[in-house]
């Protein structure tokens, strides 16, 4: 007998994810993607996942969906000022008619097949959970997923860190930041008086969360992602808002923080490599405070990856707290 | 009382459902962006009525998640979702 | 049946959602929506087979909770490219899919 | 049940009450602003109300400094959110219960 509840939050998911797909008006789409994000927060919670449903409220529906929001404004703005009125239509029937059916022909083999493969798992494999359990003694921390992360698998989370760096270096060589929280010299002090009141409240709160979150991983859900991430909510935040007290770092101590956590990953890694170990297998004794350490450095540069990757490019040149220099896009 | 706040939750859960009709139907962008906040604190309700029925006090790390960064995407949507400035046509306050 | 099987089922279908948008779709924004579906799907289906045993298994979660992190930082990067190609081109669609109907 | 669970039961009843009045607003009203107005009750006193019935089931200190932090947060967000909202719709020059020509 499967609950209400998760029966419910299934249908509800299917059909949000179908809305936001088929939504011809894109922003349609990105509010629905974003109530989809919600819905699946809850239901990692009811999967009993809340380390993912802690990742998940923060960046699903929140990060992406604000990522979604700024990229849409911008375009539209580009249509604008290129002017055209309307968006151009988009043509949903590529391939005429044939074409229309064998894709979802296609899709719903696939999917069917895939389905079938899930149907026919064999029930009660075992998984690697009692792996994870009979040495969780030695692995610094208390909490499953972090040891997994932080320890097990930690050349995996590593290799993971170095990813969100390379993707802000891919973001950086593509496109030059229009400091798209300034979104016109017009704008410029054009923050409503209520949103600085917000950020000035929310900014500190979320950074206390950010802190207990990254604390707390050892012993329960939460850790260096989480915290990460909500770090990154709150430099988005700031970049939509700039209170007179925020500035971007210099240029130097961005890219040093930005480098941080993969740096600091790396050096405790090869530390123990020189000290005659394996890499990044901790010696007894020291293994919490290295994970520590590292999840600290991680989730800086998680959080000032996440605020760049909003910002959308490389802040211009010689130029560490950006003005209200309007380059659009370069040529 | 966890069968109670089960109930509840599957009643929020319900509302929720209604009210993606307001998100499909629109009209405005912004009628879509209020549904989504409703979605937010609906979400962090069902939280909490989840510790009460038993899901461990973990779910309230959620919720605070969920309450902050529902604040990001409102703050994002009202600066870029319909707040994208058509030139020549500058911002200033709505009221002063 | 159970309540994960039915989540797992569930990522397949949203996997097969955001596979159709992303073929039928032209606009690089809708596509980089399915893919994010697509994406959920995937996560479902892996936090689904983790639940399976009574205490979850938590290598899946690790995988996940990286993957969340790493799909919107992938998200973001092709929503810049996607701006790069408005700019360029005109409209947020790929060269070959230019004529309505092909 | 104990008298605490009743009037948790009752606390939890009224806020789900407060969140379907706010839905139900949301889909009957007219336009933006008066959705507004549904909303941001079933945001204000509809969780509030969830909050205190939980509050009254918990005997920890942490949950309920927690359980207050998450309405207050709540609370202020989505004032203030709610608030940004309706300015930008403003400023962008759709009067109030004017726009059922949109769509």
């Amino acid at each position: 007998m499967i609950p209400a509840l998760d029966i419910l939050l299934i249908v509800a998911l299917l059909w949000l994810a179908r809305q936001a797909l088929v939504a011809r008006d894109l922003f349609k789409g990105v509010v629905l993607f974003i109530a989809f994000g919600l819905l699946l927060a809850l239901a990692w919670v009811r999967l009993r996942a809340p380390d993912i449903a802690l990742a998940e409220a923060a960046i699903g529906s929140g990060l992406t969906g604000a990522l979604f929001l700024s990229t849409l404004g911008r375009l539209r703005r580009m249509e604008r000022e290129a002017g055209q009125a309307e968006p151009p239509p988009e043509d949903g029937r590529r391939g005429g008619w044939t074409g229309g059916f064998l894709t979802a022909a296609g899709t719903v083999l696939v999917t069917a097949l895939l389905g079938w493969a899930v149907w026919a798992l064999p029930a009660g494999a075992p998984g690697l959970g009692d792996a994870v359990q009979a040495r969780l003694g030695e692995s610094g921390v208390s909490h499953r997923v972090t040891a997994v992360l932080l320890n097990f698998r930690a050349y995996d989370t590593l290799l993971e860190v170095g990813v969100l760096l390379v993707a802000i270096v891919a973001v950086w060589a593509v496109a030059r930041a229009d400091f798209p929280f300034v979104t016109r010299n017009a704008e410029a002090g054009s923050v409503p008086p209520q949103q600085t009141a917000l950020v000035n409240l929310l900014v500190p709160v979320m950074l206390v969360v950010a802190g207990y979150l990254l604390w707390i991983g050892a012993t329960a859900p939460g850790g260096a992602f989480q915290a990460g991430a909500v770090l990154g909510g709150a430099g988005v935040l700031l970049l939509l808002s700039r209170p007179h007290w925020a500035v971007l770092p210099e240029r130097r101590w961005m890219r040093t923080g930005l480098a941080a956590g993969l740096l600091v990953f790396l050096g405790v890694g090869l530390a123990l490599v020189i000290a005659g170990r394996r890499l990044l297998e901790y010696p007894a004794g020291w293994a919490g405070a290295l994970i520590l350490l590292i999840e600290a450095a991680v989730t800086l540069s998680i959080g000032l990856t996440l605020t760049l990757l909003f910002l959308g490019g490389r802040p211009a040149a010689g130029d560490p707290a950006p003005t209200m220099t309007h380059t659009n896009q370069q040529p | 009382m966890s069968g109670f706040a089960l109930g509840a939750a599957v009643l929020l859960l319900l509302t929720l459902v209604a009210g993606m009709v307001r998100v499909v139907r629109g009209p405005t962008a912004a009628d879509r962006m209020l549904a989504a906040q409703l979605f937010g604190t609906t979400g962090v309700a069902v939280l909490l009525l989840l510790v009460l029925a038993g899901g461990g006090s973990v779910l309230l790390d959620v919720a605070l998640v969920f309450a902050l960064l529902a604040a990001v995407v409102g703050v994002a949507f009202a600066r870029r979702g319909i707040a994208a400035p058509q030139p020549g046509r500058g911002g200033g306050h709505e009221r002063e | 049946m159970t309540a994960t099987t039915l989540y797992a089922l569930a990522g397949i279908a949203l996997f097969g959602l955001g596979l159709h948008a992303l073929i039928v779709r032209a606009h690089l924004v809708a596509r980089i929506l399915a893919l994010n579906v697509m994406g959920a799907g995937v996560f479902m289906f892996l936090i689904a087979v983790a639940a399976r045993n009574e205490t979850p298994d938590p290598v899946p979660h690790a995988l996940v909770l990286t993957g969340i992190v790493v799909a919107v930082s992938a998200t973001a990067l092709a929503l810049v490219l996607a701006l790069r190609v408005q700019a360029v081109r005109g409209r947020a669609g790929l060269a070959e899919e230019e004529s309505p109907d092909a | 049940m104990s008298v605490s669970e009743w009037l948790s039961a009752l606390l939890i009843a009224a806020g789900t009450g407060f969140f379907l009045a706010g839905s139900a607003g949301l889909l009957r009203f007219p336009d933006v602003f008066t959705r507004l107005h549904a909303l941001t009750k079933a945001d204000n006193v509809g969780l509030g109300l969830v909050v205190a019935g939980v509050a009254l089931q918990t005997e920890s200190a942490v949950t309920l400094v927690k359980l207050v932090l998450i309405w207050w947060l709540v609370l202020v967000s989505s004032a203030t959110v709610c608030c940004l909202i309706a300015g930008a719709v403003l400023r962008h020059g759709r009067a109030p219960a004017a726009e059922e020509e949109a769509r």
